[in-house]
């Protein structure tokens, strides 16, 4: 075991399912790079170099690249899912989801439905979501909720290197097309990440703090600030459980349920526009169905609503940020009703 | 002419079967007994057994909302779609699909679709299953006029242009996109369009069973040799409205009558087949019998099956959950 | 005043605001029909002939028939509307957004945002939404809790003909882009609708019924089946308000928290898709800041997680309905604590 | 040739403006003071600047990714953009959008756009308005050689083909969309691609500043006739990387200095213009001179200026809400 980047995990887990099964393919624009060009083969990667390598390894029958064209290629991929091949498309930012939505939720999402059954769509996509990289509204948006909406998607997020590999692998090899959500600031995040291949599995929540006083539930990179959060109100002497759910759909809402019925109080962290996100997701279904144990509001730590500002004063303050956990936190501790 | 007395049965029966399954159809749809949204593709089938007619059980097409002609050259179990249309559980969805979503992949068919060009990408990707994993299988992707002019469409050409997929495209012009004439909504031309992607293109007599059996075949054989992708452009009509329905008030009068009298793929291939001697009226009489018989059957059991259970609601949406 | 129906009142509205100010136009395919054909002109007026007559009366300059490209024309509305038309696109149906949906959050929603405030956005587009026509899985959706999720688009849902000319009319004078949702099942519902124009504003929820024992908001046809359940139950002594909101974005969420907490029951009905949706949108907002004033869970009434089924035996199960209301309603009245 | 002096000197005024502006930018960019994505056009001058030269501020433009040349050919601020850049509130959008979303409406410059292909639509709105409103006024869409294939590009061709709109396609083709080569991606030929959707289509050597100016002039002209949308095919060449922090491996090692000595439209424009007698180097490197305390000026005033305020991330979002 070593040390090893977000990016370095995505790209190991990617390799190591393509040695295992020669179906695994992996496409998308610049995946290799250099395509056609004079100079480097495998110039890119992707734009942020994820998937270097891959090329060298498998050659470019499955590392393919393709153009600008994410109806078709994402619509090839379901197709290519269809009959026989297990394809990794890479939609670069989850941004552009809007040119090629309907070949995700209207195709790929509904085949095994609307044919009775008898199809399997072993599809991942992988996308880049998030803020924090100055990337402007059209570059950083969370999107996540919009996957989750739809019945026939499974949808990851993975919040740390080991979550990365163990999830894509999982997604890999999982037989309903998976939505893959990186977040472009933590590819450079390190931690110890097994060298063999393992997964981790879909709709089971990891905990990765325990304490009495209050539940916080969040996603991608939330887990990491939340966890802050929580190192530092265990300073105030107020014990938090975090929650990561790794997958939005299925959704570990035992657990969720479980950890608010002992602390009866929730807090959830969402990066994602403030309007039918998870945060809404998670307290609902709460509300709904661990009433009784609640001892206060459950907080919703989320953005604005507003498109993402690309000016960084303005963005530092538009996102979710471990101060605002941190207070939202002592707000759920401060209100609400004795324990039942 | 190269196909034998079999062959030529066999695509007469499909036109055939085509044909009484949608005017069948048509008139049940009448009744009330039918829910949703039915498009009839009556008219329009010498393209789909011209096309599927060198085509195997390996091969893939996608397929459109006018989808039943499809299904049927591509071998789709007749009863199966009866009883999907009409929502049963012994549909070949189970009827959770419908018209709009009759698929048979164990035949190669990878669904109706009720997204205009929503079908082109899909076909781009059963062809690169194909190429990668070196079946030598080809897809046909179907599109109408309509369709032609979505982008789906354009970006599944190029995809298909530089990736050189064993994939045919197959623009089946019936001069409407619901009461819109191609003549107005296709600018340019379509051939030249798909030349301007790179790939060979030609225009076909949809009508003519025959020109489009020629075209396709050797779109196949291009295709199955890894020479790329093809494009046809077929000429043809629909003879019901755009969905069951439609009083096709924007067409003239008398225009499906015409077509009927002198454009129909069913007189024109019999009067080929007979003018060249290769099959008897019996031979296709009897056809014509036995398809009525067939698609007899078929509404019969529909009408009696049972529909889905409650329970059958929450199965099918993912493999696991 | 007339009783007209749904469709005459949508036809209505655009007829009047069409003669009212010359920058309004109407486009999608076949609003007019007939282009380019021998037979009839102003064959179709849309699929279900909504906009029938439209083209007559203002020529083909502006009813527009557009190709089978929903990029291409509801981006040009969105370019048009930039530049000094106020185009109202018609998406046919809202399952269809996946094939231009970049157009409309990516551009439309976000100029004025994106340029610093300087853009005014005035496009509506129009869109059928719903089940019960047995038209499956991609004709069948509601989708408006994405529309809503995307900051800078607004999202009106009329529940009856009253509400659709008013609201019509309030969209395509109101200078932001406007999501329109027509729920199918509706065209032929009557009742009596003003022969003048006029608007009804966004933001303001519309109280359908009122009652003391339980808050029920629903939306669209919902809002229907809402008042029936509220009818039946009234028989049982049971007292309910009905909240139609009206408009997703902006929400009025000021009216829903004020009658909930004068009944601190709410039941949500939403037909969409379950997660991420509009019930979950509502219940975590009114459990963030009512959850004092709840005396019971919180009960969402939606469909199961699954596309739309086709066949009719399935889709009624499906959908949400008068009897599943009833039983949550019901279900909100037995549990519970006490009055505050 | 039928510019005269003053408008010559515009147009090289023009073309030294973006060309400084990017190379300042990249400088700065490399400090690490600038956020965020930066697409930079020097290189593709003669583009935006024959391609604005016959507009004025009521005609219109969309941009993409790479669009400040694109913005200072339609007479954006020089100040403003780059407070922009930088995320100042001084920006032309206040801060909010940045490099990628500079627009300024009141000089027709309906903004850069993050989203490949995303432009085309827009630019069809755009003549729409015009042709409704009968303004006169023509609408350009810019695009690279990767958005030539994506499927809102067709669809805008096909739309103002069928709609005759008052559209100019302009397709920048500097041979790679990121790291990948145009002679890979771009199936067939997009002039032919043009005219299958019934535009009249030509290629242009895009360093060229005339040669540009002479198809855009003609393209306008056609435009403002009510003849429809012209394609234009402009061969050019970046000299930066896909976007700052690019190492561009995938070129050849000296390829942009070769481009730089050989194609570079700047000195083809003022090779041209002497040898044509037309303009005087020492006017030129006035010019020059002008541009380069222009750019300082706007460098350091962009540093010097505030942020956006808290308030402000709130703002903007609506009309009214
Ligand atoms: C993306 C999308 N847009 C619009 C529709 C509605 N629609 C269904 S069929 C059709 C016309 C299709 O015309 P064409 O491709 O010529 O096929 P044909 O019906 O003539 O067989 C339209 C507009 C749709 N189903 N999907
Ligand atoms: C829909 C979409 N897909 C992918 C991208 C990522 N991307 C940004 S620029 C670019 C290449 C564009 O190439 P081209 O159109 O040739 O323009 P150039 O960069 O050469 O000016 C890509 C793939 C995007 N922004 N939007
Ligand atoms: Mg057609
Ligand atoms: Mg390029």
């Amino acid at each position: 075991m070593a040390k090893k980047s977000f990016r370095q995990a995505v790209n190991e887990a990617l390799s190591q399912e393509m040695a295992r099964d020669p179906r695994v393919i992996v496409m998308g624009e610049d995946v290799a790079g250099g395509l056609g060009a004079p100079g480097e083969d495998d110039a890119w990667g992707g734009p942020l170099g994820v998937t270097k390598g891959l090329m060298k390894q498998f050659g470019r029958e499955r590392v393919l690249d393709t153009p600008i064209t994410e109806s078709g290629f994402i619509g090839a991929a379901a197709g290519a899912a269809l009959t026989g091949l297990r394809p990794v498309a890479d939609l670069m930012f989850v941004d552009f989801m809007g040119v090629c939505f309907d070949q995700i939720f209207n195709q790929a999402a509904k085949f095994k439905y609307m044919f009775g059954g008898k199809a399997r769509t072993p599809l991942v996509i992988r996308t880049m979501y998030g803020g924090g990289f100055r990337a402007a509204s059209q570059h950083s948006q969370c999107l996540y909720p919009l996957f989750t909406h739809i019945p026939g998607l499974k949808v990851a997020i993975p919040s740390s290197p080991y979550e990365a590999k163990g999830l894509l692998i999982q997604a890999i090899r999982d037989d309903d097309p998976v939505i893959f959500f990186e977040h472009k600031m933590l590819y450079d995040i390190e931690e110890e990440v097994p060298d063999e291949p393992y997964t981790l599995p879909f709709g089971e929540a990891n905990l990765t703090r325990e304490g009495d006083d209050v539940t916080i539930v969040a996603f991608g990179r939330m887990v990491m600030l939340a966890n802050e959060a929580a190192d530092r109100l265990a300073g105030e002497g107020i014990a938090c459980t975090v929650i990561d759910p790794r997958t939005t759909s299925p959704l570990d809402i035992e657990t969720i349920l479980e950890e608010v019925r002992a602390t009866g109080r929730l807090v959830v962290v969402d990066e994602a526009h403030p309007r039918c996100n998870m945060a809404t997701d998670i307290s609902a279904q709460i509300a709904e169905r661990a009433f009784e144990a609640l001892r206060a509001p459950i907080r919703m730590v989320v953005p604005p609503h507003t498109p993402v500002p690309f000016s960084p004063a303005l963005e530092d303050i538009y996102l979710p940020s471990v101060a605002k956990i941190v207070d939202a936190v002592r707000a759920v501790m401060a209100g609400g009703r004795k324990a039942a | 002419m190269q196909l034998n007395r079999d062959e030529l049965l066999r695509a007469y029966r499909d036109m055939c079967l085509i044909r009484q399954f949608e005017e069948r159809v048509h008139a049940e749809f009448a009744t009330g007994d039918i829910p949703g949204f039915v498009h009839l593709y009556a008219g329009e089938e010498a393209s789909a057994v011209g096309v599927c007619m060198d085509l195997t059980e390996r091969d893939t097409i996608a397929s459109t909302h006018r989808g039943h002609g499809h299904c049927i050259a591509k071998g789709c179990d007749v009863d199966g779609m009866m009883a999907e249309i009409y929502g049963r559980k012994s549909g070949l969805c189970g009827g959770k699909g419908g018209s709009m979503h009759i698929a048979d992949l164990d035949r190669g068919m990878l669904g109706a679709n009720g997204i205009v060009g929503g079908g082109a990408p899909l076909a781009c990707g059963a062809a690169l299953s194909a190429k990668t994993l070196k079946t030598g299988a080809v897809a046909v992707a179907f599109g109408g006029d309509g369709a032609s002019n979505q982008g789906t469409t354009a970006e599944a050409m190029n995809l298909a242009s530089v990736w050189r997929l064993p994939v045919i495209f197959v623009l089946e012009d019936n001069g409407y996109a619901e009461s819109t004439a191609s003549a107005w909504s296709v600018g340019g031309d379509p051939v030249k369009r798909a030349e301007g992607f790179g790939i060979p293109a030609t225009r076909v007599d949809g009508h003519d069973f025959f020109a489009v059996h020629e075209a396709a075949r050797e779109a196949v054989a291009r295709a199955r040799a890894g020479e790329g992708p093809s494009f046809l452009h077929l000429k043809l009509a629909r003879y019901f409205g755009h969905f069951e329905g439609d009083g096709m008030t924007y067409r003239a009068p008398d225009e499906v009558a015409r077509l009927r009298a002198e454009k129909d793929c069913l007189k024109l291939f019999r009067r080929k087949v007979s003018e060249a001697g290769l099959l008897e009226g019996a031979a296709l009489d009897a056809i014509e019998g036995e398809v009525a018989t067939l698609i007899e059957g078929a509404v019969r059991r529909a009408k009696a099956d049972a529909m889905p259970e409650p329970a059958d609601l929450l199965t099918d949406v993912y493999v696991s959950y």
